[in-house]
């Protein structure tokens, strides 16, 4: 069980450290899982510098969605916004630290859609962008 | 007789196996689908091994082998639902192309803008989207019959619903989500005294309790072998002669049709006429067999066991502090238990009961707006079969405290 | 690598299969559907008794397996078609449905009345049927491609018809009936510079050589597991991604969606926008099976395999007198012989032939225009596949000289 | 074989005794098998006493559906007109005195739809007709 819900998957899921909503914000995106109802929305400011200054994540969903989404504001913080574009499905499962089957899969990569889709100004996230 | 589940368990050989090393398998996931006993497997195997060939059509032993194999299954399952005749038995992929066949074809002969069609807040997806689709072809009405709070159907509204003439009433014999089981006789005698035509969904239902369809008077049913101890890939229709009769025909190709020339031909008759090309064969013997298979334990059995099963479990079940069965206070329930857990998610429910080798589902079982009715945007599930046991659970009870413990 | 035929036919046990005591099976009606090799039926049974569980919503590890070995199945299949991906691989039930799926969804968004769709006179019903339930319905223009007294097309009669800008063609890429291969890539290419899209029925042709879907640049691409080593049950749609993507959907169910509200619904991407319900799923698994069958021995084998039987078939059935090999001119022949025998009926032919164990087809086998062209009601065919032998000829060219004695 | 087969069949298949069209005739009745194409025309006259005084057959087709014409035909003359419209596919198998398999047992009972759907006044007969 442990392989499966790492301590700092509870953790983050628990106590998420970017829970939240900016205001006022440069860009705001959200999306839903229709599989599960899980749901996603970020918003975030970028500094003078092109880079992430400020991001945060509100939403309701698993534990597995929840903590990613943690995970994914935690690790973009101060990177270039066009590094964050490129961001990928192997960037989540190394931040999570653990194997997932198609379905969690998706529970893990809806807040890096919802990112990507709202940086691409996509208004709805196909698979194909976080694989 | 009741069932002895150690000895029907015997019989499945999915349900001998270890998830991972040392964990076996507590598979409560039966509504979606069920596992199969050796005697479906046999069966189909034995037709590849042996008597495999395309049907209909041929003079060689094998042909007629196969085409005897074939309309004997559809027999067996003429028989299983008390159907007058086996040419009322039609073979589709599963309930959900039965239910989109009426749609396409007798609902496009019979239906105009404007005309009014009934369905239930609690139906599955399958019994939703047809309509959907033909709503915005063809601009036909459509009302839902609503859900109580305790998963009953609103029989009130029914009634009030009825006076507007309705052209078809197309419900659910039993929920996947709820398990409640509505009232189709009553519910059917309604309708046609409306001068409505009745499909029932009865992909939970012909698994789980006796089926009548004279008794039930029911004009259309559908149902999925691979929910009843049969393979994937099949499914019925079953119709009153009348009417699949009268209806167009559905797909267009080979065995639908009594003669072809180059630009019109004339279709067959019932069953062939709705059943282009070649058929699943070896998925209809395969499902013959699994009628055979529960015939031979019995319908009532395999519904008191369930219901001893379900009994225990929802009890079992409302120990737990925190988790709340969805549609409780149904007495009329099959073996189905969906619930919500406070502050943990099914997904996750889901997951960490599957670490202890415990099958459930998690989400909104093809059931969204029901779901959705009741605030709740998913649940997990645990159903039940002729094969479930109470040590399963017990096994899904402790399970549920771990989780507690784990989000604790 | 040659085939050798002994070593292929030791892995089909219906070939090992005496139809009478002491009489073995002639298997002569692979064109009607293939018999299927252990690997194909090992992989459905371990599906069964190992991983069986509903696919795509399921968290636990059954419906993981599951999961994985349907869409595993799916991208062998886009591999062996050379499909540039596969979500362009669509699962049905069988070629006929694939060609009714083209005909319900795209056909019916993009061909009004007076538009042209052009067929030819050797198609299978499969491939005519669709098309008048269409024109009756929308009132489409139906023309059709001559089959020449050698059993080609008429590609003048086709470039004719091109004039008159049709929005689709759709034709067999090799007769079941004449084994006529036709230039395929050609008449894509011909029907492309007019501005029509092309269906290809591939029945015949995937399961007897190559097929590169890109190379051909085929717009829709039909075919059956059960005609290539794998089970009844199941069929592919391959299309292009932006055609699949832009027409509606089909059947309307659980899975084909993305979301279902109470009155509305909205689709999935493809493929599974048009995989409505449970589907065939260990059919699916047995069909992967197949290709990776199929392609262990290699394509290109099975090809030459065939063609050296049915050179060798024509050669002898030719010595016969009052025989005569419907299309026999055309030398760009798959594995099929048709054939009439001077006064006797092939009714009586296959049966007589039956009584020793050689399995042959009677009838129209589902192109009866081609035959009332020929102002022939009915032929005799045997076909021939991977694991035919010239000692199989032998024994049907003795088998019919004792027709010939018996009704002499 | 000879089962298959049996001598009798292959005789009036080709020599059957009830070949040829009736003129004038009481009844005329035709239809064929689509599966295999054979086609049976049947003509009769019927006598004062309601019996069938004479028939014959015509058409074509494989030696089972011609053979069984000819026994039919042979069968029902002088027979009151009402037993003939009681006959059924046990009467048609007794004549031909071998086993059949469903495909040919449609060849078999061709005859005997046309007759009975003729006398019935049906234009099209159903294979329910000579169950
Ligand atoms: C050329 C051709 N097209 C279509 C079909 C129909 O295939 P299925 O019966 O598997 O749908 C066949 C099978 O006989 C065929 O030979
Ligand atoms: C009530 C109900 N209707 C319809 C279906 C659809 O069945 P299938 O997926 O076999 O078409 C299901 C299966 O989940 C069901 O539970």
């Amino acid at each position: 069980m442990d392989d499966l819900y790492r301590e700092i998957i509870i953790e983050h899921y628990k106590n998420p450290g970017y829970k939240g909503h900016l205001e006022p914000h440069d860009y705001a995106f959200e999306d839903s899982n229709p599989l599960c109802g899980d749901h996603i929305e970020i918003t975030l400011r970028v500094g003078a510098d092109g880079k992430v200054a400020e991001a945060a994540f509100d939403g309701h969903g698993c534990a597995i969605s929840q903590a990613s989404a943690d995970l994914l504001i935690e690790s973009i913080i101060g990177q270039p916004l066009e590094d964050v574009k490129q961001l990928n499905k192997q960037h989540i499962l190394d931040l999570l630290g653990i194997d997932l089957g198609p379905v969690r899969l998706k529970c893990a990569l809806l807040s890096l859609k919802v990112l990507k889709a709202g940086l691409y100004g996509m208004g709805e996230a196909p698979d194909s962008l976080v694989e | 007789m009741p069932i002895n589940p150690q000895q029907v368990r015997a019989q499945f050989p999915t349900l001998q196996r270890e998830v991972r090393p040392g964990i076996p398998l507590t598979y409560l996931d039966s509504t979606a689908t069920s596992q199969k006993p050796l005697a479906v497997l046999q069966a189909m195997d034995d037709y590849y091994r042996h008597s495999n060939a395309n049907i209909h059509r041929g003079v060689h032993t094998l042909a007629e082998e196969a085409t005897a194999l074939y309309e004997d299954a559809r027999a067996k399952i003429a028989r299983f639902i008390h159907a007058p005749s086996a040419r009322q038995v039609i073979f589709t992929r599963n309930t959900t192309e039965s239910i989109n066949l009426v749609a396409y074809t007798w609902a496009r002969a019979n239906l105009q803008a404007g005309d009014l069609v009934i369905l239930t807040e609690m139906e599955h997806h399958s019994n939703l989207v047809p309509w959907h689709i033909l709503q915005a072809e063809r601009g036909i009405r459509l009302e839902f019959i609503p859900v109580t709070e305790n998963g009953t159907l609103d029989l009130e509204a029914y009634r009030a619903l009825l006076q507007q003439s309705p052209k078809l009433v197309s419900f659910t014999h039993m929920s996947n989500v709820l398990g409640s089981i509505t009232p189709a006789a009553e519910m059917i005698g309604l309708a046609h005294q409306a001068g409505a035509r009745v499909l029932l969904d009865g992909a939970q239902s012909v698994p789980h309790f006796p089926t009548d369809v004279q008794a039930l008077d029911v004009d259309f049913l559908a149902f999925s072998a691979h929910k009843m101890c049969g393979p994937t890939g099949i499914g019925v229709l079953y119709g009153k002669a009348d009417l699949l009769e009268a209806m167009p025909p559905f797909l267009g190709g080979g065995d639908m049709i009594k003669e072809v020339k180059l630009r019109s031909f004339r279709a067959n008759s019932i069953p062939h006429k709705f059943e282009a090309g070649t058929p699943a064969i070896a998925e209809a013997i395969g499902f013959g067999a699994a009628c055979d298979f529960l015939t031979s334990i019995g319908m009532d059995a395999v519904a008191a066991h369930e219901h001893e099963i379900t009994a225990y479990a929802l009890e079992r079940l409302e120990e737990i502090p925190g988790l709340a069965v969805f549609g409780r206070e149904n007495p009329h329930r099959g073996g189905v238990a969906a619930f919500t857990l406070q502050g943990i998610h099914p997904h996750d429910v889901a997951q960490i009961l599957d670490s202890d080798g415990i099958a459930v589902r998690a989400g909104h079982h093809c059931a969204q707006p029901l779901h959705e009715k009741f605030g709740i945007p998913a649940t997990t599930r645990a159903s039940f079969y002729l094969y479930s046991t109470k040590e399963e659970v017990d096994k899904l009870v402790d399970g549920i405290y771990k989780v507690k413990t784990y989000f604790g």
